[in-house]
């Protein structure tokens, strides 16, 4: 177990928690931990960074039981951590494009502490509405090097940055400008959006997917999406693999196992739909 | 000539190699299980399956236990047997890999009778055998609570060797009573093999968290840690009834599998391991192993290494 | 104020640390028992005695697991219960050390009186308890052939208990039989305390050899392996009795100690940890982690551990 | 479990069989093995050395239903060996004696082959007649260095080299020059009187104990003498531990656990008195 440090409130529903562990602190980005809030229950997270020595954190969104249960975890509280599970994103150099939505903005942090100070990243963050964005400031810090940091806020409801899908800031990017590579992470019909965008213009993209994790290593199989293992083939996926799976964007497993659809399938991107709330 | 890895799990059923997938591993989806025999198993059991589907446990479902093993109380999360089936059918079209075997979940004979008449008509040329789950250590009504009770053991045999004519394996585990009794009550009733063991009843507390680490509490232990209680009842059972009998429990590499073939085993079911660093690279491992060492001591088949081991000391 | 590692282990005995000396463990002589009990041990628990000496099976009798964990069977060796209480007695007068538990093992009534009242007269007051063997999984007529059998239990338990006014704990383990019902039948009988679990029944074979290792074939697994099963027994046996438990079963460090605790021991043995490489060194190991974790969540005494885990999730 | 290579016949019941093992090659001199001979049994035997990397060996006196299942190994025949267990002699420079006793010549021929090239080493061998003599020829193979080897043949019945004891050679060569450290193996009531002799003089001894064993590991207790674990604390022991140890020379357990007298206990040495039949 590992006892929470520091804890962050980002928005009204969304905190960060931080604690010492090697192990995450060495974590690939997109890589994804097991966590435990005892009594409460146990969720796939994805590690976020924290600056200091040995330090990593979770950015939770507070929602159903377990999910409300880490997020009221406080300082000094326990929390089981396993892992680093799952495959990472492979981190490009030169122009990178980064669409993220909810707590999926929490991989692509840690994707962007892992860009070259000489890369020009641009981030797109998507949410609701206003309160609900967070990561904003941090990922516009300016890297070490010669490279630049933009990032630029979808909200539905167009209370902050351009309203919208973040989907369609996307594709507004990858039209006006030249990437060497697209990662997202976020609702999967958001990240369905963007597959498309991306390979529609021949752009090497990834994205990390979100399933019911129970083991997390490969043995259960609740994470299933067509013939892949999400927890250890992925999380992340090169696009063209995705656009192959016929899960993809269409349908998840259920807490039993069966196939639910999302939404309005490989349609409009909806925000939220899916699994989880992330 | 090169051993053939081929081998006779019971009269009615030949697989290409002794290695099966356990249930409840990776286990349900057809799209997995033709990855999973691409990979080498000879054989892939589903999850269990019941009449109606499952959730199962909240989370934390699975953990790893200090000193090696894996403990597990999914509860049976399942997708119920029509989803199962429907599955099976659509993939039984383009159909590529090893034989599924489809494992039954009930509390009474009339639930199996049911199931396996669905599985039957909707995909029963893609059924190669059922195995019925009569041990699962962690959920009320099902599991061991029907393997521990003999009669209800026969009820659920008959019922679902009536509805089929395919071999039917029992699994079993170790209960609050003599698993010996199962088996016999199984065999009794026409089962045509036994698979030998579920998890063992277990359980792990966390000291920081002051409680136990799975939702449930308790657990079924799986992994190294129950090899040696598997081999000694896939032995006793070789020995006592000279029964076909699939070994589960523990397997992680060839010398396991090799262990229980010699203590009686036609094949072996393959399940946590799969956890480990080759993951489903484990089966044509395991597989490999097992060519070689017939090669080595001079075997031209898997059914010249089965219970060698069966009294001789 | 430092915690305290005495442990009252039923209201009759309380020792002064919660670690003992498992049964069949460098257990037949008391110049080795002070020994262990200069390295820690809160109580030793002899080798289980038996009327007349034993000479036990043959070698191989011990041998380690691929993957953790020990095989043993070594067929309750023992030089009888004549020589340990002259032993006993002998060395009363030096006394220095831990409280002896004398274990017994039986196959009816009447032995295990006498044996109790031979002890109780030739070295009543070095005998800090009984223990009753009634799962050593690996010889005929003896062990869990008692343990399994209610009515035997009862019976054993009663002629110890009329034999001394010492406390009788009962060692319980898994056998053909429910568990729970030979602690039900020995808790009925009087006994004082359940010690939960001895070995499990369990093979190894050697696939070079082709044949079990052990010369008797089965024998008992204990280490590591079995750990998560002890714990779910204490467990249950807490949750369903709130009796006395003493913990055993692949304990090796503190937090295997603790866990026991919280599951509802309030005492643990230690048995195949000594193969480590802390040898008996592992006595104080465990002591000195328990004491730093009651230290560190603030416990002033074992009492305020035990059970901690049971009904809480 | 180890193929047999090689089968040296040491003399009509003795066999020496080597085999390849890293572990057992790196032995240290007075540490032995559980050896298992399928179907025969499991015994403790010492290490014994033999030429070539990663090569070992056991020898045995061909005795009771184990020792004559390992003895009739045959070249390609398997033994289970686990170890190597116990401590091992401390092996000193200078002008050593070695005093072994039938199969206990077996550590005392991998402490020799650990002797340096410069030291004087007397090996006093005692045999009850002439055809049970072996080792005698490797133990008298000069040195590297500037060191000397004798040794000395002692036969109960005089048929080779001196007729008496062992121990009355050991006692002599004592008496004669200063030794800088005495070793002995064999019979215990022999081991006693040597420990005594070399302590009388003052001169540093050990001796390497044998006893039931069952694991090897320090678990079963089998192998008690007072309060040491000669699998563990041993089998080599200081000669004024010995002494100071109520069962040295006085007593070991049977099978069962039991004390049993060595025959005229503490009174002169009787070769062969004890268990096993080394
Ligand atoms: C790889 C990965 C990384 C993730 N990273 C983050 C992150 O950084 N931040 C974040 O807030 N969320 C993340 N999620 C989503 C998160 O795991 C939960 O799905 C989400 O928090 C909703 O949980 P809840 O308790 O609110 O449950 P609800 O959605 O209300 O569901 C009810 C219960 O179902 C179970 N459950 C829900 N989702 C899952 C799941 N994915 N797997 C297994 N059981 C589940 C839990 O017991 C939960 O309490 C990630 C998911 C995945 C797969
Ligand atoms: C540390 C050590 C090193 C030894 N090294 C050698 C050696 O290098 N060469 C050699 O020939 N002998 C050695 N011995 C003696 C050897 O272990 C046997 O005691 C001896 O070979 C007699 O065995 P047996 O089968 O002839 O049995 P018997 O003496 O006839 O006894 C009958 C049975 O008792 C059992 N038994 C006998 N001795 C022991 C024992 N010590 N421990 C456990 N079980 C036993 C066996 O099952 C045996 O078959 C050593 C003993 C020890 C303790
Ligand atoms: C996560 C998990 C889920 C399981 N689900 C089932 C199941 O649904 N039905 C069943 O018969 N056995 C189930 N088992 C038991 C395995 O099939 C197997 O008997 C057991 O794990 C021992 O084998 P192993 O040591 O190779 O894992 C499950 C095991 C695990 C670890
Ligand atoms: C070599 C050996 C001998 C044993 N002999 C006995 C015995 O005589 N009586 C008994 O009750 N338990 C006996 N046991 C069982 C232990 O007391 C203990 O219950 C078991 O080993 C589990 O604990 P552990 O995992 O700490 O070893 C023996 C165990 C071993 C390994
Ligand atoms: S979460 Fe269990 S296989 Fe992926
Ligand atoms: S042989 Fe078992 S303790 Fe020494």
């Amino acid at each position: 177990m590992r006892a929470v440090e520091e804890v962050v409130q980002e928005t009204p529903t969304v905190r960060t928690l931080a604690f010492t562990d090697a192990a995450m602190h060495a974590a690939l980005p997109g890589q994804f931990a097991m966590v435990w809030a005892p009594g409460a229950g146990e969720l796939p997270m994805s590690v976020m960074v924290h600056r200091g020595e040995g330090k990593a954190a979770f950015t939770v969104r507070r929602h159903g039981p377990a999910s409300s249960g880490l997020f009221g975890t406080a300082v000094g509280g326990l929390i089981g951590v396993r892992g680093p599970y799952g495959n990472s994103f492979d981190v490009r150099r030169g122009r990178l494009l980064l669409v993220g939505g909810g707590t999926g903005m929490v991989p692509l942090m840690r994707l962007l502490s892992r860009a070259g100070g000489d890369d020009d990243v641009t981030v797109l963050i998507g949410a609701r509405t206003a309160g609900e964005v967070f990561f904003e400031e941090a990922a516009g810090r300016p890297p070490g090097g010669s490279g630049s940091r933009a990032v630029e806020v979808s909200t539905e409801d167009g209370s902050r940055g351009r309203k919208g899908l973040v989907t369609a800031a996307a594709e507004e990017a990858l039209g006006a400008g030249r990437f060497d590579a697209v990662y997202t992470c976020g609702p999967e019909l958001m990240m369905l959006g963007v597959v498309r965008a991306a390979t529609a213009r021949g752009v090497f993209v990834q994205a990390s997917l979100e399933r019911v994790m129970k083991c997390g290593v490969g043995m259960c199989g609740s994470c299933c999406a067509g013939a892949d293992i999400v927890c250890r083939d992925g999380t992340v996926f090169d696009g063209d693999h995705l656009l192959a799976n016929p899960d993809f964007g269409r349908s998840y497993r259920n807490k039993a196992g069966a196939p639910e659809a999302y939404g309005d399938a490989r349609g409009a991107p909806a925000p939220g739909a899916g699994i989880g709330s992330r | 000539m090169a051993p053939s890895l081929s081998t006779e799990v019971c009269p009615s059923l030949t697989i290409g190699a002794p290695t099966m997938l356990a249930s409840g591993i990776l286990g349900i989806s057809a799209d997995v299980f033709a990855r999973v025999a691409e990979a080498g198993a000879g054989a892939v059991v589903t999850k269990s399956v019941s009449r109606e589907p499952r959730d199962g446990y909240q989370n934390p479902t699975v953990t790893g236990v200090r000193g090696g093993g894996w403990l597990n109380a999914v509860g049976l999360s399942n997708p119920g047997a029509g989803s199962m089936a429907g599955m099976l059918a659509a993939a039984a079209g383009g159909r590529r890999g090893a034989p599924v075997i489809v494992s039954l979940v009930g509390s009474a004979g009339p639930e199996f009778e049911q199931m396996a008449g669905l599985f039957e008509e909707e995909c029963g040329g893609a059924v190669a055998a059922y195995e019925l789950n009569l041990s699962c250590p962690h959920v009320a009504r099902v599991g061991l609570e029907v393997g521990d009770d003999p009669a209800l053991v026969r009820e659920v045999v008959r019922a679902t060797k009536g509805a089929t004519g395919a071999p039917v394996i029992a699994k079993v585990g170790l209960g609050s009573a003599r698993y010996m009794d199962t088996v016999e009550a199984a065999l009794a009733a026409g089962a045509d093999a036994i698979t030998a063991i579920n998890t063992v009843r277990a359980m792990s507390i966390d000291v920081a968290a002051m409680r136990p680490v799975l939702s449930n509490g308790i657990g079924g232990l799986s992994g190294p840690p129950i090899r040696p209680i598997a081999v000694r009842c896939v032995y006793e059972i070789a020995l006592q009834h000279g029964a076909p009998v699939i070994g589960c429990g523990g397997v992680s590499c060839w010398e396991d599998a090799v262990e229980f073939m010699l203590a009686g085993a036609s094949a072996v079911q393959v399940g946590s391991a799969v956890a480990g660093a080759g993951w489903v690279g484990v089966f044509s491992e395991i597989n490999a192993g097992v060519r070689r060492y017939m090669e080595d001591n001079g075997f031209s088949g898997v059914r010249e290494v089965v219970g060698l081991a069966v009294q001789r000391r």
